[in-house]
């Protein structure tokens, strides 16, 4: 086998990205790995090269491209079903470095880099638990909020998860719809389901949908309720009904990848990226809903507990019941 | 807690409204495209493209009733495409449908590319407003529907149509212009499906995502065939589909796989394929030119 | 009169061989203009796109990995084609095929690779077949429409595959799929490292077969009878029924095979979605092929080597890959239509007589 | 002056000259018989003078004026109306809509059917057609469906008529009332031609003929008045044969069918009742009447197409049951009525049309497999002994000639050595050279003491060939008697049900 990593003339690092098999323009996850990549061009100087598998098949032979022409200094694999295809790369080139964004996997000599959805959707579960029995001007008495999921995968359910934990963290009687949209490229079925379920009594809806959940903000527009985004901060696509977005700083993950590849610092192993590392959480820059203040101490001061390791969160659908039982706020 | 009567039947009956009415209007542009001989595959590529073509006229115009336009338009720039090959050509009508369907998916994506650098989303754009619980295009699809079968059965036009897509080869040996006849039924096919797209991505919302039809040319296929290609069947067989699928939504999270539970309107469908509309055939002459 | 037949054969097959290179060169043609109106360059694109095709070792496997499925499915809706039916229903058989391939793959039983390996080929066919022969049992039994049960019946099939995947049948992980196959069901890869196996020798093997069930076998003459004239069929006493149910199944087996491989061989577990559209451009593949069965072989090559060639082209130049899927569009609607070939290519014209 | 001339027309198929110089004239106020074989070029001479297909080289002029007929409708603006050989209706529209569209006479967008229709029944009493306006033509037989094609030419109120095979599927009294519709339109001033296989029916209604072989016009608008049929038929086929040449059965056999109380009811009606008959070895049994009466059905009965209620079923002294198959295996054949919906998979070769229902043998098979050389030789001793024209065994039965396809069905069904045979219309629309051939092959299998049923619209074949004659009408069988108990007018009656004489049957 060709290697390369050894030998590294004093040319920019070279990147190559395996994007997920949602492809560009999700305006999320690949997209945001995509923005990563060229916010590192820019100011670190690489150059990169990035492949769009079509499906989960392509995975082994687009790690492979890049290993094989043996000019990439890191390799960054999105998605957690990149697992299997990682694996063999590095048996076959155990010098290829390579990140792997959104795994808690521990491959040897693999840099993983983990986030918890839990995490990330339980800050929006809370201000969705707490904002439906306030005083909010589009909240209603029903004591009922939604979620929205674009396929139902094991790794999405763990943010569905952590949304309802969020809700009855604060609000154990409350109501919490769930619904499949089947599809992420669905905005009219979306849009559907979040009227059925707003007309349902709830009136703050995350969705977990990629562009699917287009279509819940339109309906929570429509029918002026709430919704919150999620990855990247799409606050300002209806900054009067959605509240705040699930974050999910993919870009900031592969930015820093390529910074610690470029400073020196990259090492295998795995690295969380959740809450604390401030790579996930929850944002309401740029929407124009006022938050009570009373719902915004809790936030933050449950924000502190999970930081602190006090709260630790539930990862399964099964999980839920028995967490909800023993962690309650107050 | 929720009160059934005001609030669950009226939320899944305008649930059912507005997933119905894309699928009766292209299902009833597959109608005369049918009657006129031409198998209607390509739905989904004519709802795309509208889809498409009406966020791009609204979003260059700013104003919805221009993109309204450019959706029929861009439906009926297919449906020509689908007839020039049908018709000119004598393209197998299965593979020119199934092939457009995959250029519109390539060449819409393509554009997004083009025109607003991303391949997923088109920006937000100005979209039909109205104060009415459903869209006045639920309305004026029933009206369309009505019209449809008028023309198709009350007049000439719609004879001579029925004619060339019964016998093209009788049709012409009675001096009708079987080509024309034909490029209308596309074309209209084509209008009707991309006013069904146009529903999708400027009324029901107001913007286009990649493949955001995401299978509905395919039903309206099914809807269409098991209307027996008759216009006001297409209302019930739409409404069907979409009521199903309204249940489905509610019944969602209620500890079923949500799998199973979408499944739902499909499984609906078999049963009354099976049991419901048995023998469903075809005008004789699709597929034929009027030189077989 | 010395043998009009051979020399039409001939003629008619070195005629529709020219037209197809002819619709694939005007196929590259247009893409290529398009291209260039988009300010891409489209030298660089298609060296790219041969490049990934055939330009190393693994550009060659992975073009005949990516062509393994789509001989497949292309194959299946030719045979329905054959009896004419039109199965729009491959992805859904594929589908099935591959969770039943997975399942029988992936149990630990104590057979050795000879056993486990063909058994679990056989079921995955099998599941194909049964789902395309429920359609032609629908079909016979009710009349109802083929191509409304098979467009419905792929998302039923979809669907009840996304409910094993993600449940009963789950592996443990965050990814919706099945556990891996046991070795002893596995299909060996050809060169280490790349996805290339015998499937793809399999697959050729069953367009020739199936090649010689169609043209030279009485259940093939039956289904060609039934399929271009249904009424002297059946008053040359065929059954057509069974031979509807039996072309649907044989169909849906190819369709189910296509699953099975894919899973035993490339992603060696099923996984939920796994599914680019291999069963819908399958239509594709038989289009270009002209429903022949050999012909499917070297047009699943040439759409195989488009999807290998796209990955380069994705790689090497920031080309979207909406071009390749352009091309495809472009190929499939310039060779159904030869009369449009003839028209836009500069053409001899023959004397008739 | 001539109404209609073609001059020096030319027209290429790919492998044959369909039409090679050909001038033709047409005068006004006559009718013009066209004669020749199947495959002379009569349809597609025709063709060209209606549209429907473009001549390669040659001028038309109408009334002196040169004119350029590139599609029907420009034939219809010359006032040409045509009646084609191969219907031109759709099946699922109603009699009136076939018939009006394209020629609606209303103004405006809107169509009122229902004026329509009472429009078109006048026109339907007028001609003394009996049938509805708003009937659907594919509830019509096929007879019915060739008044509803005159109808059509007539509607449009055409000055020159082409009418090709008008008759194929009438009976001689409907011919007789087609003559004289013809008659009273040549009285109009109206040009007329007819195209027919009937040599009787030149020599009673035309005043001109033109006969076209291979292509060639060989007679060009000769008068008919002096000819006779033996110089027409021998003027088409270009040797002598014999037209009325008929043999009855020396002997008659055994017992080989019997049928008692035949009954078959489809949805609410009944189209076969209480058919009883027998059917001897070394015997013809010709079976006449108008299609539609129920002749499909008791063919498809009798060939295990169709399951039918009866008392009894003895074939061969024993009870006979079971599908197509069991009636294959038992050495019953079968000449379908009509090659192209039954008979023949025109897409396929003549080898594999010729083994068609029989492709189970094992002299063509082994293990499921063909034994292409086997078969291939068997097709080509067919086409040798049955003189079918044809290029090679391998050329696909549609490129050959309507006579030449009814050869291969003939030539698979004798071939195979039946038992019993139903034979249903063997020369529809066969030119007489063909049909002479095929009339000698019935009388030869019958000779050698096979059993035959004959159905067949045709009178006169039903007459020449049969032992013994029976009129099915409306299901029923009517009468069951000797060959020449009955003339020809009484037969042509008892088809139309209009004449019923009970006690001279001569039930077996
Ligand atoms: N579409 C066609 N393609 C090729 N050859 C054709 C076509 N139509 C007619 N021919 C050929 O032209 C010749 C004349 O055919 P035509 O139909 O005019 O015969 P016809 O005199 O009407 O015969 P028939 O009495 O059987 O109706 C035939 O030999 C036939 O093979
Ligand atoms: N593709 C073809 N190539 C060659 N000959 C053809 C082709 N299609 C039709 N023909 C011939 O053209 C002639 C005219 O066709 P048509 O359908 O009118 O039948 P026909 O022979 O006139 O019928 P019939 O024998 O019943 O009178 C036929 O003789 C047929 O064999
Ligand atoms: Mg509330
Ligand atoms: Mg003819």
């Amino acid at each position: 086998n060709k290697e390369s990593a050894e030998v590294k003339p004093a040319k920019a690092p070279s990147i190559g990205l395996v994007l997920s098999t949602g492809g560009l323009g999700d305006k999320n996850f690949n997209d945001m790995a995509y923005e990563g990549l060229q916010k590192a061009q820019e100011a670190l100087g690489i150059t990169f090269d990035y492949v769009e598998p079509k499906s989960p098949s392509d995975f082994l032979p687009q790690n492979r491209m890049f290993a094989e022409a043996g000019t990439y200094d890191l390799i960054i694999a999105l998605g957690n079903d990149q697992l299997e295809a990682l694996k063999e790369i590095k048996k076959d080139f155990p010098n290829q470095k390579i990140s792997f964004i959104d795994s808690s996997a521990v491959i040897e000599g693999v840099r993983s880099v983990s986030t918890k959805w839990a995490e990330q959707t339980f800050l929006c579960g809370v201000v969705a638990g707490l904002g439906t029995l306030s005083t909010m001007d589009k909240a209603n008495k029903e004591n009922t909020v939604g979620v929205i999921l674009g396929m139902d995968f094991p790794n999405l359910r763990e943010g569905v998860a952590g949304f309802i934990a969020g809700v009855k963290y604060v609000n154990p009687d409350c109501d919490v719809l769930q619904a499949t949209v089947g599809a992420f490229n669905d905005p009219g079925k979306g849009k559907e389901i979040a009227l059925s379920m707003y007309n349902r009594g709830a009136d703050f809806i995350q969705h977990i949908a990629g562009a699917s959940g287009l279509g819940v903000f339109n309906a929570a527009k429509q029918v002026n309720r709430y919704a919150f985004g999620v990855g990247g901060n799409q606050n300002h696509l209806e900054p009067d009904h959605i509240v705040a977005t699930s974050i999910r700083n993919v870009n900031d993950m592969v930015y820093n990848e390529v910074s610690a590849l470029v400073d020196g610092s990259w090492s295998a192993g795995l690295q969380i990226s959740g809450m604390k590392e401030g790579a996930v959480g929850y944002s309401t820059e740029y929407s124009n809903v006022t938050l009570p203040e009373s719902i915004r101490t809790i936030v933050e001061q449950t924000r502190k507990k999970i930081i602190a390791g006090e709260l630790v969160l539930p990862t399964s659908m099964e999980a839920l019941p028995s967490w909800t039982a023993a962690n309650q706020y107050k | 807690m929720v009160d059934i009567l005001t609030h669950l039947i009226p939320s899944v009956l305008l649930s059912t409204i507005s997933m119905s009415t894309p699928l009766i209007l292209a299902a009833l542009g597959g109608v005369f495209s049918v009657r006129a001989g031409i198998m209607a595959l390509g739905l989904e590529s004519m709802m795309m493209t509208g889809a498409f073509c009406a966020v791009l006229g609204s979003y260059l115009s700013q104003s919805p009733l221009i993109g309204i336009v450019c959706g029929i338009l861009g439906g009926m720039l297919l449906g020509l495409l689908h007839g020039v090959l049908c018709i000119r050509y004598r393209v197998n009508q299965v593979i020119s449908g199934i092939g457009l369907n995959l250029l519109a998916l390539a060449t819409t994506t393509l554009l997004m590319q083009l025109v607003w650098k991303n391949r997923g989303s088109s920006p937000q754009v100005p979209s039909l407003e109205y104060a009415a619980p459903f869209s006045p295009l639920f309305l004026i699809s029933l009206i369309l529907v009505a019209i449809s079968a008028f023309l198709l059965f009350r007049t000439k036009f719609g004879l001579r149509l029925r004619m060339v897509g019964e016998n093209p080869k009788a049709a012409a040996s009675m001096g009708l212009r079987v080509h024309g006849y034909k490029y209308a039924g596309t074309l209209i096919c084509g209008a009707l499906a991309g006013l069904g797209g146009t529903y999708l991505s400027l009324d029901h919302l107001n913007m286009f995502v990649r493949d955001m039809t995401a299978g509905r040319g395919y039903i309206a296929v099914v809807i269409n065939i098991l209307a027996r290609y008759n216009p006001f069947n297409t209302i019930w067989c739409a409404g069907i589909f979409g009521f199903s699928d309204a249940v489905q939504i509610v019944f969602q999270g209620k500890g079923v796989p949500p799998q199973l539970v979408q499944s739902l309107p499909y499984v609906v469908t078999l049963f009354v394929l099976a049991f419901g509309v048995k023998h469903i055939t075809p005008p004789a002459g699709v597929g034929k030119s009027e030189e077989d | 009169m010395i043998s009009i037949e051979a020399q039409n054969k001939s003629q008619k097959a070195l005629h529709s061989l020219s037209l197809s290179f002819g619709a694939l060169v005007l196929a590259i043609l247009v893409s290529a203009i398009v291209m260039a109106l988009c300010r891409f360059n489209p030298m660089q694109a298609f060296a790219a796109i041969f490049q990934g095709a055939f330009g190393s070792l693994r550009a060659v496997s992975q073009t005949l990995v990516q062509a393994t499925p789509l001989m497949f499915t292309g194959l299946a809706f030719a045979i329905a084609k054959k009896a004419s039916l039109i199965n729009i229903g491959v992805e859904g058989q594929m589908y099935m095929g591959a969770i039943a391939a997975a399942w029988i793959g992936a149990m630990p039983l104590p057979l050795p690779l000879f056993v486990h390996l063909p058994l679990a080929i056989v079921i995955g066919a099998a599941a194909g077949a049964l789902l395309a022969g429920f359609v032609g049992f629908l079909k016979v039994k009710f009349g109802s429409n083929e191509v409304i049960a098979t467009i419905v019946l792929n998302t039923i099939a979809i669907n009840i595959t996304s409910y094993l995947g993600n449940y009963p049948l789950k592996a443990d992980g965050p990814t919706a799929q099945t556990n891996r196959i046991q070795q002893t069901a596995e299909l060996s890869r050809i060169f280490p490292g790349y996805q290339l196996t015998m499937a793809f020798f399999l697959a050729m093997l069953v367009c020739l077969l199936i090649y010689l069930i169609m043209e030279k076998s009485i259940l093939g003459y039956e289904i060609r009878s039934v399929g271009y004239n249904r009424l002297a069929a059946q008053t040359a006493g065929i059954n057509i029924s069974r031979v509807v149910v039996i072309s649907m199944m044989l169909s849906g087996a190819v369709g189910g095979l296509a699953g099975a491989m894919h899973v035993l061989g490339v992603d060696k577990r099923f996984i939920v979605g796994f599914s680019p559209g291999y069963g819908f451009n399958g239509i594709s593949v038989a289009a270009l092929a002209a429903d022949h069965p050999l012909g499917v072989i070297l047009a699943s090559i040439i759409f195989g080597a488009l999807n290998a060639g796209s990955m380069v082209l994705n790689r090497t130049t920031r080309i979207p890959t909406d071009f390749i899927n352009v091309i495809q569009g472009l190929v499939i609607i310039f060779v159904s239509a030869p009369a449009l070939v003839r028209e836009l290519t500069p053409h001899r014209r023959k004397r008739h007589g | 002056m001539s109404r209609v001339q073609m001059q020096d027309i030319i027209k290429d198929f790919p492998l044959t000259r369909a039409l090679d110089t050909v001038s033709f004239t047409l005068q006004r106020g006559s009718i013009h018989s066209l004669l020749g074989e199947n495959g002379a070029g009569k349809s597609t001479l025709m063709n060209i003078l209606y549209g429907m297909c473009k001549a390669d080289a040659g001028t038309i002029t109408i009334d002196d004026k040169p004119v350029v007929i590139n599609n029907p409708r420009e034939a219809i603006a010359c006032g040409i109306g045509m009646v084609h050989q191969h219907f031109m209706l759709a099946p699922v529209l109603s009699v009136t809509e076939n018939i009006v569209v394209g020629n609606e006479k209303q103004r405006g967008l809107y169509f009122d059917i229902h004026k329509a229709a009472e429009k078109v029944q006048t026109l339907i009493d007028r001609y003394h057609f009996h049938m509805q306006a708003t009937d659907c033509v594919s509830s019509l037989s096929v007879g019915v469906q060739q008044r509803v094609e005159i109808l059509k030419a007539l509607y449009h109120g055409s000055d020159i008529l082409i009418l090709d095979e008008p008759t194929a599927v009438l009976t001689p009294q409907e011919v007789d009332e087609l003559f004289v519709i013809l008659r009273m339109l040549k009285n109009e001033g109206k040009s007329i031609i007819l195209i027919t296989h009937k040599l009787k029916e030149t020599l009673a209604i035309a005043d001109t003929f033109s006969v076209l072989r291979d292509g060639r016009l060989i007679a060009s608008a000769l008068p008919v008045a002096g000819t006779n049929e033996r110089t027409l038929a021998q003027m088409m086929v270009g040797r002598n044969i014999s037209l009325t040449s008929t043999r009855r059965s020396k002997q008659r056999g055994e017992v080989c069918l019997a049928v008692e109380n035949l009954c078959l009811t489809e949805g609410s009606n009944t189209v076969l009742k209480n058919i009883s008959f027998t059917l001897h070895h070394h015997e013809i049994l010709g079976i006449a009447g108008i299609e539609g009466n129920g002749q499909s059905e008791l063919i498809e009965v009798l060939t295990g197409l169709k399951e039918a209620r009866f008392d009894s079923f003895v074939y061969e002294g024993k009870p006979l049951a079971g599908n197509a198959i069991t009636f294959l295996e038992n050495r019953i054949g079968h000449v379908p009525e009509d090659r192209s919906t039954r008979g023949l998979i025109s897409q396929m070769s003549i080898e594999e049309n010729v083994i068609l229902g029989y492709h189970h043998k094992q002299q063509f098979s082994k293990a499921g497999f063909f034994k292409p050389s086997a078969v291939t030789d068997f097709a080509k001793q067919q086409i040798d002994s049955y003189q079918i024209k044809a290029g090679s065994s391998k050329q696909a039965c549609a490129t050959l000639s309507g006579g030449n396809q009814q050869k291969v069905v003939i030539a698979r069904v004798f071939s195979e050595d039946p038992n019993l045979i139903i034979v249903a219309q063997p020369t529809r629309g066969v030119d007489i050279g063909a049909m002479e051939y095929i009339h000698e092959q019935i009388f030869s299998l019958r000779d050698a003491g096979k059993a035959i049923l004959l159905i067949s619209a045709d009178l006169d074949e039903v007459l020449r060939l049969s032992d013994r004659v029976a009129v099915l009408y409306e299901g029923q069988l009517v009468s069951i008697s000797e060959n020449g108990t009955y003339n020809e007018t009484e037969l042509g009656l008892m088809m139309t049900g209009s004449y019923q004489k009970g006690d001279n049957d001569d039930q077996h």
